[in-house]
């Protein structure tokens, strides 16, 4: 086992499957002489020369148009999105193309094509830059999407998503890449479509993914100190979404709560719910909450941002509310708490504004 | 061109002309359902190119894509069981009208998207160029299509990446009630793709020769450069947008003086004059195009609907 | 009252609203010479002139971002995509700007921007033709949803909608255009935020918006026959959704389905489902389920397309199932039928295949 | 132009380079968060354009809009209150350095996404003929906007539509790290925009001068015939793309050859030469700036963040 970063370890999978298969290419924009935004396609170009290794015009559409295009005549094209938020110019050829040539054409064409894209919130990158799609994408059959958590399900499951003869869009997160796991030195693949039980537990399940899950298993963590034996699911794969996994750990524990990074509104934890009831519904003894981003765009400004994203704390507090044991109102007491402090400074901006005009009238 | 050349092509000309004028009646009498577009006027454009490629160089259309589809050989049987929504169609009647494919015979499809099949072509050129094979990709689409985002995208990327692609502009006055002087800046749309350093042109696309002899040039010095090129083809539908269109944008006249250059007796009257062919040899290959499309409907009707298992097959590979 | 169709009372809304605020304008493909692909501006560029009814290029992103940049400035834009799938090719608009520029500029600008889009299936458009995205916008904060069902709401919520100081998309249904309703003849709105009960009933609850309305009242109706007595609540607004009117009917009912028009994953159902099973926990003996479209592409034949979509009978057997009546497992039961019919299909097609082949070895 | 106008741009662009060194070093000191991007270099192209409109014009940048923000007259204060994410910011802490707003000024924001300001820009030159003023629009963005689909599209639109805007890309040569002549399949980027019909140059934009006389003749141009045009200024950013650019891409010689041509030592020189200025006018117009920048630093530093509650506002309005 070798300690390496997320970053590192996508890279490698990005190695290992471009020695293995000449069909495989990258494109995107700044990956090649830049070295990627975030550093993933790190020496790529060197090892792999400027056939295989492409930089892009800003041209987002055309820049997964190509992979679709090259896909269709049987190429592997791996499509960096510089970040996912990005993406939204592409949509047309993700949706109306990538997930649907398939189809439309009865089975003739195969689209093994993946599209690269970091997501997520925490570095104050604002609110055009912080965003997740994941939702919007497994909401279009056709695609497969994956979203790893550590580096050595990053390595195994981008190995599997070039592999793939379909469209698979694979969801990194911009504060994982630094961080690190063990990964194996020897060849291994993680398999699309099978959830991983991070922790186990008996007295609750906390499903998650992506950058959610270090944050859940730090929650579980704390709640072990308070005798609460949480069981944390990492997803891994959102669609296909292994429910099996699920239910099987709620049969045992009875209560959930999901926790996702993204906004709540039709999103992947009202998937996971809804799969939840309807499949599992005898199982559990209380409603399974979520936990999510809050439903705004995201701001700026550190302090605010920081309170828009689910944390320790807040999983915590959830958790206890669905076992039963004593949970607050976190966010009506911030509200307070903010209210309380507002008012005092919009007065101290009054009085400033009334002693400067106090000036002004002396100086006139 | 030798003689037996000329006469497939005019024969592909009536092939295209009666495959739509049929489907046209058949969409009436509820056989074919979804939007149809049909190329009625245009036959020239896709004769003339697709018949001066090699069998394995790709095609990429749009939805107004028959005549392209039955050009690059697909049989005219499996074209008319896709617009039945038959299994037995080419797209296994998943596709209908605006999705015909036969990838072995390298039609890469239509596309329901305007501008859509441009990035698509782009990635053709691109995998060709991969491959170090000698092919080229033909991309056809409308005037319309010339002020998406995609045709400035793919444009950009094929010059800058030497990339094999003939961009043929079908320039039909067009996008549906939209005439071309109201969407475009420039109406004269070749000049539209003269700032991405590329070769381009505008032909007239109503007379057969003069797109034979351009996409024979257009095609060859794809091939030689891999460069990419533009040509803009200047040619007319004479049929509505889609059955449905109300056609209120434009004059009787203005189509009747189309239709004086109506690319198939233009062409007939050729062969005729140049002693290619007699009245006669024109008069059997209709009769025998006609037998083609009656047995095409017939197989088309005959055909068996997919079964709903199929509904959940080709999701995934 | 008036009787009129969903396309003329939507007609009729733009030009009262036009008349009546000078700042409305409207853009789009083939809105005004063309009289719109539906029909739905049939009129106006000869009642309002070329200055406040334009034509554009089809080039959706900068339609939109025209509507945004002329929102930005104060004017109240209608814009029209000529169907939600083109809208694909505008998401970076809508979403990246849309929704966010009053956020990110701290509350300094507005964008009272209408974006009116055709979707759903029914009429064989095939799989880039037939779409429906509501969830999609549902999961952006600073967005508004609605999807009216009837002629009455279409007019009532366009009005509203345009009078928004925010954006709001508005879906209308492709089928729906020439269906028939009762309108009014004075001047109303409809508020956006409320659902309506479409249909009283004590023991169901059907939860729907857009066309499956019709389609479930159908199934109501039906279902009274057999004694089931179903409530159906049309959503009519999306984003905001009335949650309250929908627990109110649980509380009464017990019992509930979700009937969308849509893919199932992260679909509008998930949402509705899951806010119950938080806010209702305790009023429902039955899990919830959802009548979906299949999770396919739409295909173009007309017999696949009909299986795929909700229809009276799905939606009937869904709720005898919650209401613990006999009910079947339809599709699996269509799919036997059909694998049977297809080994048939493959037998014969062999035959002529070997038939065709010994004419062939005969006349060598 | 007279003496204290010519005076007041070379404060301007004095007060652009201040602010963004010191933004750089409150960024590397943690006080600043995201992404920073900084200006410097191109200070003559914000400041000969901006200056030469009226104050009810209206101006649209991307994510590296400090100096157009500055230069439209925000208050130096409240855009580094933004930086720092404080409630006083000019968009109340919740834009950031990519999203600087003040609608009184008629300053209608950065915008973090490449070429997407283009469409929005557009649409405004569409609201001011429609409230038939004769105000103008300026649109600021790189070389590396170039080739999105909303270039096209936008460019399109203005023309057909004869919208008041003024397209100024600024060719800084560098998309982050990707060189302008291995993006655009052609380099010179006015030439990108030579097949929308409308008028195009390029000029050198670190001449002061130069930009300032192009753009009193665009801006009058633009208001006067109600047409679009466009302009190229020819630039270069000293600075990373962002702080964290590891510079890679270039050459430490590139840089200095084009730090000989530096705007504002360049306009100074010209200042002393003409007499305009003596060594201690610009001396004292330096201290000044720099008491300005220290004030503004002190504003955000005592300045409060934004109270959590705030979070949930201007979501709708
Ligand atoms: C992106 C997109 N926008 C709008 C439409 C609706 N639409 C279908 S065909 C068409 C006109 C296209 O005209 P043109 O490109 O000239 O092709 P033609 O129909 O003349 O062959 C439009 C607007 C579409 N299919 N795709
Ligand atoms: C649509 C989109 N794609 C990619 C990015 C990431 N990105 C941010 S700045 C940039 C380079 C832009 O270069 P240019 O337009 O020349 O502006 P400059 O940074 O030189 O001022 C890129 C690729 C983005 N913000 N938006
Ligand atoms: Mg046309
Ligand atoms: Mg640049």
């Amino acid at each position: 086992m070798a300690v390496m970063m997320y970053r590192q370890a996508l890279n490698l999978a990005l190695r290992e499957e471009m020695r293995r298969d000449p069909d495989v290419f990258i494109i995107g924009e700044d990956i090649a002489h830049y070295q990627g935004a975030y550093r993933v396609t790190e020496g790529l170009l060197q090892e792999f020369g400027e056939k295989r290794v492409l930089d892009t015009p800003i041209s987002e559409e055309a820049i997964v148009g190509v992979g679709n295009g090259a896909a269709m005549l049987g190429l592997r094209p791996v499509v960096e999105m510089m970040t996912v938020n990005f993406s939204l110019l592409a949509m047309d050829q993700i949706v109306n193309h990538s997930s649907k040539l398939r189809y439309m054409s009865g089975g003739q064409i195969k689209i093994p094509l993946t599209i690269r894209a970091p997501q997520g919130a925490g570095m104050q990158l604002g609110a055009q830059h912080s965003q997740n799609f994941e939702s919007w994408f497994m909401h279009i059959p056709g695609l497969k999407v994956v979203a790893p958590a550590t580096p050595y399900d990053a390595k195994g499951l981008l190995k599997s998503a070039i592999r793939d003869d379909n469209p698979v869009i694979f969801l990194e997160h911009e504060m994982l890449y630094t961080t690190k796991g063990e990964v194996p030195e020897e060849e291994y693949t993680v398999p699309i479509g099978k959830a991983d039980i991070k922790r186990e537990g008996r007295d609750v399940t906390i499903i998650t993914y992506l950058r959610m899950t270090a944050v859940s298993l730090a929650a579980a963590h704390a709640l072990a100190t308070e005798g609460i034996e949480a069981e944390v699911i990492d997803l891994r794969s959102l669609r296909p979404m292994d429910t099996e996994t699920l239910i099987e750990s709620l049969r045992k524990t009875h209560r959930a709560i999901v926790v996702e990074e993204d906004w709540p509104m039709c999103g992947s934890g009202a998937e996971v719910i809804t799969r939840l009831q309807e499949a599992a519904f005898d199982y559990f003894d209380a409603p399974i909450t979520r936990v999510t981003l809050e439903d705004v765009p995201m701001p700026y400004s550190k302090n605010l941002e920081r309170s828009a994203i689910p944390n320790e704390e807040k999983i915590a507090n959830a958790v206890r509310c669905v076992v039963g044991r004593e949970c607050r109102d976190i966010k009506r007491k911030m509200l307070e708490e903010a209210r309380q402090t507002r008012e005092e400074l919009e007065e101290e901006e009054e009085e400033e504004e009334q002693e400067a005009t106090n000036v002004r009238h002396h100086n006139a | 061109m030798d003689k037996s050349e000329l006469i497939e092509m005019y024969r592909q000309m009536v092939l295209i002309r009666k495959f739509e004028e049929r489907a046209g009646e058949l969409y009436k009498a509820g056989k074919i359902g979804g939007f149809l577009h049909l190329y009625i006027g245009q036959e020239a454009v896709a004769v003339g190119f697709i018949s001066s490629l090699k069998p394995d160089d790709y095609v990429i259309s749009a939805y107004r894509e028959h005549g392209q589809a039955l050009t690059k050989g697909i049989e005219p049987r499996r074209v008319m069981a896709e617009l039945y929504g038959k299994r037995t169609g080419v797209s296994r009647g998943k596709g209908g009208s605006m999705h015909m494919f036969d990838v072995e015979r390298h039609f890469m499809g239509g596309d329901g998207i305007v501008g859509s099949g441009m990035p698509l072509a782009t990635g053709m050129g691109f995998a060709i160029n991969y491959r170090e094979t000698d092919q080229v990709c033909l991309c056809f689409f409308g005037d319309g299509a010339v002020n998406e985002g995609a045709f400035h995208e793919s444009l950009n990327l094929a010059s800058l990446w030497n990339l094999p692609v003939l961009y043929v502009c079908e320039n039909n006055f067009y996008g549906m009630g939209t005439a071309v002087n109201r969407a475009s800046s420039i109406p004269e749309l070749f000049r539209r793709a003269q700032c991405y350093d590329l070769e381009v042109e505008s032909i007239d696309g109503m007379d057969l020769l003069t797109v034979k002899e351009a996409a024979e040039r257009g095609i060859r010095l794809v091939r030689r450069d891999k460069r990419p090129r533009f040509i803009e083809a200047v040619t007319y539908r004479y049929r509505g947008h889609s059955i449905a269109d109300p056609g209120t944008y434009r004059t009787k006249e203005e189509i009747q003086e189309w239709e004086k250059r109506d690319p198939i007796p233009q062409f007939a009257n050729y062969l005729l004059k140049e002693d290619l062919a007699t009245q006669d040899d024109l008069d059997s290959i209709d009769a025998e195009i006609t037998e083609i499309i009656d047995d095409a409907v017939s197989y088309a009707e005959e055909s068996h609907e997919p079964t709903f298992d199929e509904l959940f097959e080709n999701v995934y590979a």
